[in-house]
């Protein structure tokens, strides 16, 4: 169903209710139809659809040459996206999960992140790399993977990741039509969670951004992904609490909107980081590390981080012991408050 | 290609022996053994399916139509070699000794399910595709360094050849000579991806040849076939004499996983003419004198038991405990992992 | 030529003047002789003795069959070792130069790490992976990578690295004997750079301890292999000015010595940690996490970071720039002493 | 498989022709060009084996003994092909068209050795081993797409054939049919370790069966073979036929690198009987009447005042800035990347 809706400027936007995965695959039909350079491939993306349906029916309507299923083979995919990317395609690759994009890390990190320099900008790759990722739904061992800061610590390629539909659709295209490779992070947990008012046509949402997604005064709270939702509930309780939480959706994992993180703390003079990744080298430490450069004289108290253990992503039995539940977020806000 | 590496088989499909090089091999003993373990793995497979279906059981990758592969070549395992499995093979692992209890909580989450019997080298099935390539040629060259006869079997599919592992494990046990069997199930889809957009080789055999290594193509759903081509295999491997890269041409009957809708992408009709394995060796039972319609009966019982005990065993299993998630991840735990630890259970106890 | 020394409990131990590449040569030397399961495997390490001669000598004395010639696969020499590892032997595996373990990286990742967790430890993979790293030698591109932080968020791997021969030695040795994998980095700016008293039998260096390396008052300077060299002539000229440096080398990166950092830095009130990975993603926010995490109230200024840029390690010709020098690491420790 | 595989070759060690199939396609032109070139870049190399030894260069990869290999077949590339080459084909992208001066620099550790003149497409030499491949592979499916009659090719060495993209940039090649070709060198060693090591396999060339896919084994020292072979390789690409598998059996010469020692792992007289490829063109052109001493002479000459203007140019490149670090990173630098290049050129400005 369609309804109209005031856009940024007040114009009038028809908007259409949507999950994330009907607005990723919203996002890369309207590519498809502006861009002949687009060429979307990866393994179960054409006639299936995609094991998450992301890509479903693009194939039928463009074509097996520009919705392509590979091969098995994530060093092939990113590797063969690096040709076609250099020599003028803009390939959108699908990693069905991130736990299985290792085997193309070499390429990544070697190639993806540094054709640009090498070649002092001679060549470059505009391609976008999507991976559904992390833990919560039941998926087998390795499905389950948070391990963005594996590639926020590689300079030359963008991190992405939404919290739901419109900025999914939204940084999806941005990352289509930047001029550098993009990696985009999809939480599986939210692909269905929720429907929203999304805009039917094309719009972008700017890579680099934060978002404010709730005012506060007394704690920042910063999350991406799939932790957007967790710490909402959490945050609830929180304020029934008498503490007034301001809420950040980080959005973009590289670069990171430094300002927005600066300016909430600066504000609230504590803060809160929640993401499932593993303590230790999560991108909770950059996020300490900012606040440490930024806000060291407001700060009233050491930044808590509520994260995923220090162990491997568990079996799905026990993954809901690994991941950042509302209380625990709960008691991380109330340590910095009562600090 | 195909020519070169033509099927082969041993009893066609209406179970007639077309070769009869090792019929003087074949008694009632191994008959039995053959039907016995895939009967009884076909029963644990579709019991996995109904309990998924009933929420009792997490996403479940079924092998139906593949008993014949796994049983055939598990079979020819002897007590110290290795088996190197996926997500799919638990009919082999089972074959080879394999808790069912275990199986079946793998696929509820449990770690518990990736620990073997006692003495039986049964690795945690390869979830990263292809992977265990490499650590089968490990293992088994770690046996020969020992001097000993054992041998290690990778089990795989179609699609992961495409992966570079694959020829990685391959190129090693080449190199280095080891005792090691890479069997591929070829069941013709790697989820959705057909074997002609996974390759372009006609088999699956010929890439054995980038290694000079001995390539062969089976009828995986001819239980002798694999049967007695496995055993060659290994006999050659106990030998000294190096790998061998085995193509058993099978069927995936059934979804990729229970969260799999095969009528997306595989056309309705496509694989009703392969004969199921099991009816292949009961016509053959049939045809050469060997159905025991008594015996049949008591094992499909036995069977049926056998596995409603492990279903309640499964159900029974004490609950995970939350400490499991910190406890195994070094042999001695980090000071700053035991925080963790300690401040979570702190946290759970507050709760 | 051997000297004599007093070891640890004033017991006297002959040592040997060593540069860091012969006692690591002399840690694989001493251990294949000890112990018939240790093997070493990897490229170029047979006949030829490694391309830094790590391995010099070793095949001749062990045989071909334990100290062997591998092929060129990185995840061909990762993968076949945890089948070694996990069918009783101890595999030390070389990667020639750590921008080029990539290719193994799903290897490490999946399996290297997480092998006992999904087996209840009913497999374990007890090897040693090795591997050159850091820029600043003129090596060709790829060759100077520093990225021990992909491998510090990986829970089920340690990680080492030593600025020095006898902990060089020591740590690796520890390495072939611990339960679990270790990745141990060996700094080739320090391969050759000087020489030292290195005890001739065994030793070991414990795991997750790092060093004061020197003590002072004023502000507490951390850092790990190459970069301890770097801020001991940053300190010379800090201290000629009248500050008072205390000097921490980190040793292990996984599981990071916590109280050595927290007791100096609770004692000292401002830190400066120097490292040659890049900015965003580096260890240097974990170590800014642990500050906040365990010195907070004694903290009088943000703690300072000199780490390389967020910049793909440069061609060889401007590594120089990318490098933490003494001149940025004096700024450094000036900007958290008069803050 | 070395039987299926036969070397092919057009003249033999001493000049003289073996195969007369391509007798009346060889004119003068191509006599020359080939010469000419084989010349051109092993002064080159040669000369950048002095630069470095005299600290005026830094670590370098020499080629000589593969000049037959890279000559001839990037003589058959046309305008619009690509090339991916490794550290060691600069014999072959000098060939081809890229700049001398840059060659050079690249080897003083400057990102200007990795842009190719305009309009030419040169990638950046592969470091990574092998990672190539599907770069070939992607940007020859791009070709593809567009309509064009371009053909890329990627070189590579017998070392690159045991990694896992090696197999993958294959594998896609063959599965979606692009005009690409695998150019191998097999040059008997991949730094210290010998072929023998590397694989067991006899041949690279029978690689190709894995995938379905030509594959070709032909004497990498005779100039002709590489080069007639490689055009029939690039014409069937070129007509819509998909991939070659080529392996160019050469022989490297000198060390792996500037770095490196082979006494230690090669026995001295190894390779001594593989005639150089240079000197058997020149038995060639004296047999068949082609030997033009001016011509030569002048060739020479010129050659040589080409390398030390190259030389000179590369000495007076303007010394490398520190924004270029920064500057390539990204199309737009992100804010933070700009504060940390705004803070050490202020640094520097300090000191
Ligand atoms: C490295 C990796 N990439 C992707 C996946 C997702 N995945 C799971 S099974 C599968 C298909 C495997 O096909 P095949 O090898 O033929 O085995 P089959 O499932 O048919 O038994 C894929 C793509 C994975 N598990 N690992
Ligand atoms: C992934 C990777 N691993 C290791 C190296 C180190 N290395 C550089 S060249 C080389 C040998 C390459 O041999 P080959 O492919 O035969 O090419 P050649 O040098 O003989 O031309 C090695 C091991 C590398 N560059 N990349
Ligand atoms: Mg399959
Ligand atoms: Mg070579």
């Amino acid at each position: 169903m369609t309804t109209q809706l005031k856009g940024p400027n007040h114009k009038i936007v028809a908007t259409k209710q949507m999950t994330m995965i009907q607005a990723i695959n919203d996002g890369m039909k309207l590519m498809l139809e502006e861009d002949d350079r687009i060429i979307i491939l990866g393994e179960d993306i054409g006639k299936n659809g995609g094991v998450f349906r992301a890509t479903e029916g693009l194939q039928e309507v463009f074509g097996e040459d520009r919705v392509v299923d590979t091969p098995l083979s994530e060093a092939g995919i990113i590797g063969t996206s690096i040709g076609l990317a250099v020599n003028g395609f803009r390939p959108v690759a699908e990693i069905q999960f991130l736990g299985f994009i290792y085997p193309a890390y070499e390429q990544i990190m070697t190639h993806v992140s540094r054709i640009r320099m090498r070649s002092r900008s001679h060549f470059t790759v505009p391609m976008v790399i999507r991976a559904p990722y992390g833990a919560g739904i039941r998926a087998p061992e390795i499905h389950s993977d948070s391990t963005e800061a594996l590639f926020t610590h590689m300079p030359g390629i963008k991190v992405v990741c939404a919290s739901n539909p419109y900025d999914a659709k939204g940084l999806l295209i941005a990352a289509m039509e930047d001029p550098d490779p993009v990696l985009v992070l999809e939480t599986m947990k939210n692909y269905r969670s929720k429907r929203e008012e999304v805009p039917v046509g094309k719009y972008t949402v700017e890579i680099g951004k934060g978002k404010i997604v709730k005012e506060g005064t007394d704690v920042t709270i910063i999350a991406w992904g799939a932790m957007v939702t967790v710490v909402e509930k959490a945050v609830e309780q929180a304020e029934s609490k008498g503490i007034s939480c301001e809420i950040i959706d980080l959005r973009t994992l590289y670069p990171i909107d430094r300002d927005i993180i600066a300016k909430s703390v600066q504000k609230t003079t504590r803060a809160v980081i929640v993401h499932e990744a593993h303590h230790t080298g999560g991108l909770g430490n950059d996020i300490i590390s900012i606040i440490n450069d930024t806000a060291f004289l407001y700060l009233r108290a050491p930044v808590e981080r509520v994260t995923g253990f220090d162990v491997p992503v568990p079996f799905y039995a026990l993954e809901n012991h690994y991941l950042p539940t509302p209380a625990r977020i709960v008691e991380g806000i109330e340590k910095v408050v009562h600090f | 290609m195909e020519r070169n590496y033509p099927i082969k088989r041993i009893i066609d499909d209406t179970g007639f022996f077309v070769d009869t090089t090792f019929e003087n091999q074949i008694d009632e003993k191994l008959v039995k053994d053959l039907y016995y373990n895939m009967i009884r793995i076909r029963t644990f497979d579709r019991k996995a399916i109904n309990l998924q279906r009933q929420g009792r059981l997490g996403t479940y990758a079924p092998f139906e139509g593949q008993e014949a592969s796994q049983v055939g070549s598990a079979l020819v395992l002897k007590s110290g070699d290795w088996l190197f499995p996926t997500y799919r093979d638990h009919g082999a692992t089972l074959t080879f000794g394999a808790d069912m209890t275990r199986a079946y909580l793998y696929w509820n989450g449990r770690t518990e399910g990736c620990v073997p019997p006692k003495g039986k080298n049964i690795f945690p099935p390869a979830v990263p595709i292809a992977t265990q390539l490499p650590h089968a040629t490990g293992a088994a060259w770690a046996e020969k360094r020992r001097g000993t006869q054992n041998v290690a079997i990778a089990y795989f599919g179609d699609g992961a050849t495409s992966e570079g592992d694959f020829h990685e494990g391959l190129n090693f046990a080449s190199v280095f000579k080891v005792p090691v069997i890479f069997f591929n199930q070829n069941n013709g889809y790697a989820i959705s991806v057909p074997i002609e957009k996974q390759m372009n080789s006609a088999t699956i055999a010929q890439k054995s040849v980038a290694y000079d290594m001995p390539g062969i193509r089976i009828d995986g759903n001819d239980c002798f076939a694999v049967y007695f081509e496995t055993k060659k295999a290994f006999d050659f491997a106990r030998s000294g004499n190096g790998p061998t890269l085995i193509e058993a041409v099978t069927w995936r009957k059934g979804a990729h996983t229970t969260a799999d809708d095969p009528s997306k992408y595989r056309p309705e009709k496509q694989g009703n003419d392969s004969v199921d394995p099991l009816l292949r060796l009961e016509l053959f039972m049939k045809n050469y004198g060997y159905w025991d319609e008594e015996w049949i009966q008591r094992i499909k019982e036995e069977t049926i038991i056998e596995i409603d005990t492990a279903v309640e065993e499964m159900e029974r299993f004490p609950a995970p405990i939350v400490d499991d998630i910190f406890d195994n991840v070094f042999a001695v735990m980090p000071a700053q992992l035991a925080e963790q630890k300690e401040s979570y259970l702190a946290h759970l106890g507050r709760q």
